[in-house]
C-alpha cells in the first residue's frame, strides 16, 4: 500500500526524523493563504501523487511569489501523472540546499533482509543512477537479529557526508528509519533527496513510503492512510471474502485455486487466442461460502461471455467448491456457459456432487481452455 | 534417496487442532507420514485422529522425537510459531500459512538460519517424497516415486504439473513449492544444488513465477553449477504491471520481473522454457535422452 | 544496588506488572492512617529494608484492627535485620490468595544469559526451595538475540499454572519483567509471591530488585533510587575517584593496584598474621591525582599503623604512581611508615623517582607484606 | 605453538585515539605485535605511531586484513564496538575495557558466538604469547617463552605470578586474562581445552577468584577432559561477605563462592592449590617431575 508524501512525512515527524512538512491544498485560494506564510521566499508546489516521477511530469514547481503560487497550483491540479490525477498539492517553503543525497530502506529479496540503500547523486530517481552511475549506490544489508546498532549507522551515514556532525545526524535518521519500517511494516522509505542545508543540519525533504499490505492487520493507522482508486477498491473486496480479484478486458470469466494456476490459465487463454476477464484466486482454504460470492462477483460483469472454473484440489477440497456451486447456482441466475475442471483432494467426491449440474465438465486443463476459449468467441 | 525429507521425518504439526491443521494432519498421517504430534497451547493431553497433542514443541521434541515441523497457525503467530520451532530443536519448518507480514518471516529466518535450521515457504503446499513422506497439503494421489525433483513457487500448478509428470510415468524423488511471497526461507539456489547432489534424482523441473529476479539468479546458477537436466515453466506471461497476481511476490515492478525476462535468462544458459505446462514432460524426457 | 519492594512495585507498575502497592509509613500515626482505607479488612505490615530474610525475623506480620497495626508497625520499625534498621513499613491490604509461586529473573553466570526461575512452591524462600526440593525449580535460559517471545512467555507460564487465562496473565508480567530487567539494566527480579488471587487475577505480591552497578550511568532514575549506608557512602566516594574502597577493621593501610593482586595481598598479610585496614583498588588506568586521593583516604583512616603500597605495572603505569606518591606527600603528613613495592611497565622510571622518598621498599610481595605485617605490630 | 594469537594475528586497536587506547597500541607494536590498524571514528587517515586510522572496523578488516580486535572504548560503547567487529569479520575480540553493563556484554556476547567470533574479556588484561604477539595490556618484558599456560581471572595478580614463573625458569605458551567480571567470553573450560590441545603446552596454571561457581566447574572440567598438570591459585580468601571486591564478578553473595569453597572443589580432583602465588612455580614443577 502506497501512501502520500504528506502522509509520509508525519510519520517522519513522528520517528523524528526531521522534514520539512508544508500546508496540503486543494484549491488556488487556499494555496494562497499557505504562501501567505512562506513569503517572501519562493515556494515549491508538489503533486500529491501515489506514483513515482512525479518531477519529470512536471508535478513539482517552484513559485517566487503568489501570483505564480495560484498559477502554477492551477496548473498542477487535474494533472494526470501515469494514471493518477493529481487533487492536491503540498505548498513548502523552497530550502537553502548544500548537499543533497538519496537514503532508501526496502527489502531484499534474494539476501532475505532489509537493505539501505545510499547514493551521493541524490535529487535524481535512484533507477536512473543505477543505470547511468551504478558506482554511485552503496548497499547495506541489515542482519534482523541486530538491526542498525549505531556503528552500522554510523558506517552507512559515512558514505553520504564526511564531516561527523552530519553523520551522526544522518545515523539518527537511519535508525529512525528502520523502527519505523520495523513498527509500521513497511516495505519501501525513501528519502530523496535527504539534504544538508545552509546551516549543516539534515532534513528529509521528500518522503515516500510503501506498506507491506499482509501487515496491515496490524495497523489500523496505517491501513486508515489508504487512498483506493475504484479499481483498488473492487480488489480490496474481493479480498475481504478470502479472494485475490483483478479486472482485465476480456470476455473469459475465470475462477482458479492458487495464485500460478490462475496465472498459468490467463497464461494459456491468450496462448490458445482468447481473452480473460479477470484474475480471480479463491484462495488456499476451502469453504462453500466463497465460492458463491466468487460467483456473484464474475457474473456482476457484462463483458463475461463464458465462465472457467479451474481447481486443483490442494488445501482448497473439491467437494466444498462443487457445494458451493451448487449453492451459488441456487441463488444466482447464470446465464452464460460454465466450463469445468476439478481435480485433485476429493476430486471424486466433488465431481460426483455436479454430475447433473449441467456444467461442461473436463479433467484436463489444457481442454478446459480450449474449450472456454471456444465458447468465448460464439 | 529423498531430499529434506524421507521416512525418518518425524512431524509435529503446529496449529493442528485449527481446521486446516487438523485435516491435513490426517492426511499427512494416512499418506504415511509419521505424525508424531500435534502442538496447540492449552490442550495439552488431548488428541486428534490419535496423535497426542502438546501445549509446546518442545514437549513434541523431547517426549516424541519431533525433527521437522509443519506450521498452520493463523498469519499473526508465524514468527513466534518459527522461532518456537528453532528453539525447541526442530530441523526443518515447513510453513503453509499464507499472508504472513514480510519483516516476520525476515526475522524468524534469520533466527532459524543462526541455528542452522531450514524454512520452506510460508504461503506454500510444502513438501512430498512420494511414498515417503509428505509434509505438506499436496494431494499425495497424484505423485509417484521416481527420479525428476520439482521445485515451484505455486502450490496448485505444481499439482498441475505433477499430474503432467505422472500421467506421462515420471516419477519425483522429491517436490517442494517454496511459497509465493516475496521472502521465504529455502529457494531455488539452495534447491538445485541438493537435487544436484541427490543421487536419486535425475532431472529437476522449476517452475517460477513473475516478481523478483530469483529465477534470473537461478539459471545463473544453473550454468555454474547444475549438471543435471532442468526444464522450466515461468507462470503470468500475461499479467499486467504493477498488479500482486495473488502472491504476494507476483508482481512486475517498474517493468521488471517479467515472465519474458525470465524465460530469455533460462534460454540464454541452454535451460529449455515450456510455454504450456503440459509440454513439460516432453521437453524433460527429450533432455534425459539427449 | 539494592531497593526497596515499595520502589521496585513502582517499577512494576511503570512496566504494567500488576501489584498491590500499598502505603509506606514511618510511624505508627500514619501507619493507623493507612490501615483507614483497608478496614476493616486485615492489613499486611512490611518492614522495607535492602536484605532478603525479611519474612524470618519478623519483620512481616498481619494485624486485624488499628490497636494491632499501630502495635505491630511499633515492634517492626526500629528492628534490626542482618545489620539493616528498619525506618518505614508498608501497609498493604491482606489478599486473597488462591495459589502462590515464585518466578525470577537474574543473570546464569555460566550460561552468560538471563534465567528465569519458576516454582510452584512460592512464599519461601527460593534458596530454602533450592536445598529442600530443588526439583521442585525450574529453570528457562534467555537467548538474548530474541528475549523473551510469546511462546517462549507461555511455555515458561506453563511450569507455574494450568489454566490458559492464568498462563495469559504470567507470561505477559515476563515479558514485562524481561523488558524491566533489559531497559534497566536489572540484574535480579524477584517476585516471591506471585499468586493467583480468589477472582484469578495474578498480581505480584511482593517485589525485589538489585541493579548492575556498571549499569548506572545509563539510568539516572535508578540510581536516584540509591539508600545508602555511611559505609556504602563512603565506598561510593571512592568509586567516584576511580577506586574500589572496602573498609576493614585491621591496622595494615592497603593500595594495590587491581582487584586481585589487592585480595591476593589481604589474604597474604592473614596468611602472615597481619590484619588489612581495607581494601584498596585503585583500578586500571593511571592518573597522578588518583594516587593523591588514595593516600589521603588511607591517612584518614586512624587506626592504620602501616601504609602497604603494592603495584604491578600493566595499564597502570609504575612512574605515574610514583609521581603521584610524591605529590601526594606534599599535600598531605603522612606519619605511619610506608612500605612499597613497585614492578612492571615504566618500573625503572617509578623506582628512580621514588628512590629519595624514604619509603621502605621491595621488589617482592611476600617480602613487602611480612615488612608491613612486622611493622604492624610495633 | 600457542592458543588464540600467534605471529599471524593482525590487530585492530578500536579506540586507539583515547589515552589508553594510543599508550597501549604504542606497547604492543613494540614488543612485536602487528599492529596494522586502528579504528576512531571520524578520525580515518590519520595515524598513530605509524599505525593507519579508520572510521570503521570493516575498513580495517578490508584494507590491512585485521583478524584480531583489541577494544579500548569507553564503556558505554563497549557493545557497539564487539557488534562492529563481529559484523567486519574479526575472529577474535579482545576487550580491556572496565565497567561494562553485564546485560550490554550478554547481548554483544551472544552475536559474537552466533558468527563463531571468540572474545577475550572485558575488564582484562588480554593475552600474550610471548615473544609472538601481545594482544593486551600486560608488561611484556615479565614474560618468557615456554610451556606453561596461564589462565587468569585477574590482571596485575596475573602478571605477579608470572614474573614468579619466570624467576623460576617456566616459561609461558600463553597467558589470558579472562577478566573479572560476571559475564566474560571465553572462561576456564574453553580454554583449559585449548590449552589441552596445544601440543606445546605441557601444564597449567589457573588463577582464579571469589564469585560464582566457575572454578568448580573447571574442576569438574579437569578431573573429566584435562591430562595436562594444572596448579590453582584463588584470590579473596580474607576478603568479606556481600562486598564486590574490585571485580564486579568477585563477591561472596548467600555464603557461596567462598575461597574454602573452591579450594576444596580442587583438591577433591587432586589439583594442587597455592596458598601464595609464590608457591606456585614449586607447586608446578613437583607436578612436572612427579
Amino acid at each position: 500500500m502506497k501512501i502520500h508524501e504528506f502522509q509520509a512525512k508525519e510519520l517522519f515527524e513522528q520517528y523524528a526524523i526531521p522534514t520539512v512538512r508544508g500546508k496540503i491544498c486543494k484549491d488556488q485560494d487556499s494555496a494562497a493563504i499557505a504562501y501567505s506564510e512562506i513569503k517572501p521566499k519562493a515556494a515549491v508546489i508538489k503533486a500529491q501523487v501515489l506514483t513515482g516521477g512525479r518531477g519529470k511530469a512536471g508535478g513539482v514547481k517552484i513559485a517566487n511569489n503568489e501570483d505564480e503560487v495560484r498559477q502554477k497550483t492551477k496548473e498542477i491540479l487535474g494533472m494526470n501523472i501515469k494514471g493518477n490525477i493529481v487533487n492536491k498539492v503540498m505548498i513548502v517553503p523552497a530550502y537553502p540546499i548544500k548537499r543533497e543525497c538519496y537514503l532508501g530502506m526496502t527489502i531484499d529479496r534474494n539476501k532475505r533482509c532489509v537493505v539501505v540503500i545510499t547514493s551521493k547523486a541524490g535529487g535524481v530517481e535512484i533507477e536512473e543512477i543505477a543505470a547511468f552511475a551504478p558506482q554511485k549506490i552503496n548497499r547495506y544489508l541489515i542482519d534482523a537479529s541486530i538491526g542498525i546498532p549505531d556503528f552500522k549507522a554510523r558506517n552507512i551515514a559515512l558514505s553520504l557526508f564526511d564531516e561527523m556532525d552530519q553523520v551522526k545526524q544522518t545515523a539518527r535518521v537511519i535508525q529512525n528509519m528502520y523502527r519505523l519500517m520495523l513498527e509500521k511494516d513497511a516495505s519501501l522509505i525513501e528519502i530523496n533527496p535527504l539534504i544538508e542545508d545552509d546551516k549543516g543540519i539534515i532534513i528529509a525533504l521528500d518522503g515516500k513510503m510503501t506498506f507491506d499490505d499482509n501487515a496491515l492487520f496490524k495497523h489500523p493507522d496505517i491501513a486508515h492512510l489508504a487512498e483506493l482508486s475504484d479499481e483498488e477498491i473492487k480488489e480490496n473486496e474481493a479480498k475481504t471474502k478470502g479472494f485475490s480479484y483483478i479486472q482485465l478486458t476480456g470476455s473469459i470469466g475465470c475462477m482458479v485455486n492458487g495464485a500460478g494456476l490462475a496465472m498459468a490459465t490467463l497464461d494459456l487463454i491468450k496462448l490458445y487466442g482468447g481473452d480473460p476477464a479477470n484474475f480471480l484466486d479463491i484462495g488456499g482454504s476451502s469453504n462453500p461460502q466463497k465460492v458463491i460470492e466468487a460467483m456473484q462477483l464474475l457474473t456482476s460483469d457484462p463483458k463475461v461471455k463464458v465462465i472457467l472454473i479451474n481447481i486443483f484440489g490442494g488445501i482448497t477440497r473439491c467437494d466444498d467448491v462443487a457445494n458451493g456451486l451448487l449453492a451459488a447456482f441456487k441463488q444466482i441466475k447464470i446465464s452464460v456457459p460454465i466450463v469445468i475442471r476439478l481435480t485433485g483432494t476429493n476430486e471424486d467426491e466433488g465431481n460426483k456432487i455436479i454430475a447433473d449440474s449441467g456444467f461442461i465438465r473436463s479433467e484436463d486443463m489444457t481442454q478446459a481452455i480450449q474449450k472456454a476459449v471456444e465458447l468465448s468467441k460464439i | 534417496m529423498s531430499i529434506l525429507i524421507n521416512k525418518d521425518t518425524r512431524v509435529v504439526v503446529q496449529g493442528i487442532t485449527g481446521r486446516d491443521g487438523s485435516f491435513h494432519a490426517k492426511k499427512m498421517k494416512a499418506y504415511g507420514t509419521r505424525v508424531v504430534a500435534g502442538v496447540s497451547p492449552g490442550k495439552g493431553g488431548e488428541s486428534i485422529d490419535e496423535i497426542p497433542v502438546y501445549n509446546s514443541v518442545w514437549e513434541a521434541v523431547h517426549t516424541k522425537g519431533a525433527n521437522t515441523s509443519i506450521i498452520f497457525v493463523p498469519a499473526a503467530f508465524v514468527k513466534d510459531a518459527i522461532m518456537e520451532a528453532v528453539e525447541a530443536g526442530i530441523k526443518l519448518i515447513v510453513c503453509i500459512t499464507e499472508g504472513v507480514p514480510t519483516l516476520d518471516i525476515i526475522e524468524a529466518r534469520r533466527y532459524a538460519t543462526l541455528h542452522g535450521v531450514q524454512i520452506i515457504g510460508p504461503n506454500c503446499p510444502g513438501i512430498i517424497s512420494p511414498e515417503k513422506s509428505l509434509v505438506g497439503i499436496m494431494p499425495g494421489n497424484i505423485f509417484i516415486p521416481g527420479h525428476t525433483g520439482v521445485i515451484s513457487r505455486s502450490g496448485t500448478l505444481t499439482y498441475e504439473v505433477v499430474q503432467n509428470l505422472t500421467k506421462a510415468g515420471i516419477g519425483q524423488s522429491t517436490a517442494i513449492g517454496v511459497g509465493g511471497d516475496p521472502v521465504i526461507g529455502l529457494f531455488y539456489k539452495e534447491l538445485l544444488q541438493m537435487f544436484q547432489d541427490d543421487p536419486e534424482t535425475d532431472s529437476i523441473v522449476l517452475i517460477g513465477e513473475i516478481g523478483g529476479d530469483a529465477e534470473q539468479i537461478a539459471a545463473e546458477y544453473i550454468k555454474n553449477h547444475i549438471t543435471k537436466p532442468v526444464t522450466v515453466f515461468i507462470a503470468g506471461a500475461a499479467a499486467p504491471a504493477e498488479k500482486r497476481m495473488g502472491h504476494a511476490g507476483a508482481i512486475i515492478s517498474s517493468g521488471s520481473g517479467t515472465a519474458q525476462e525470465k524465460w530469455k535468462a533460462f534460454e540464454q544458459v541452454d535451460v529449455p522454457v515450456a510455454k504450456n505446462p503440459s509440454e513439460i514432460p516432453s521437453l524433460l524426457l527429450s533432455q534425459l535422452k539427449g
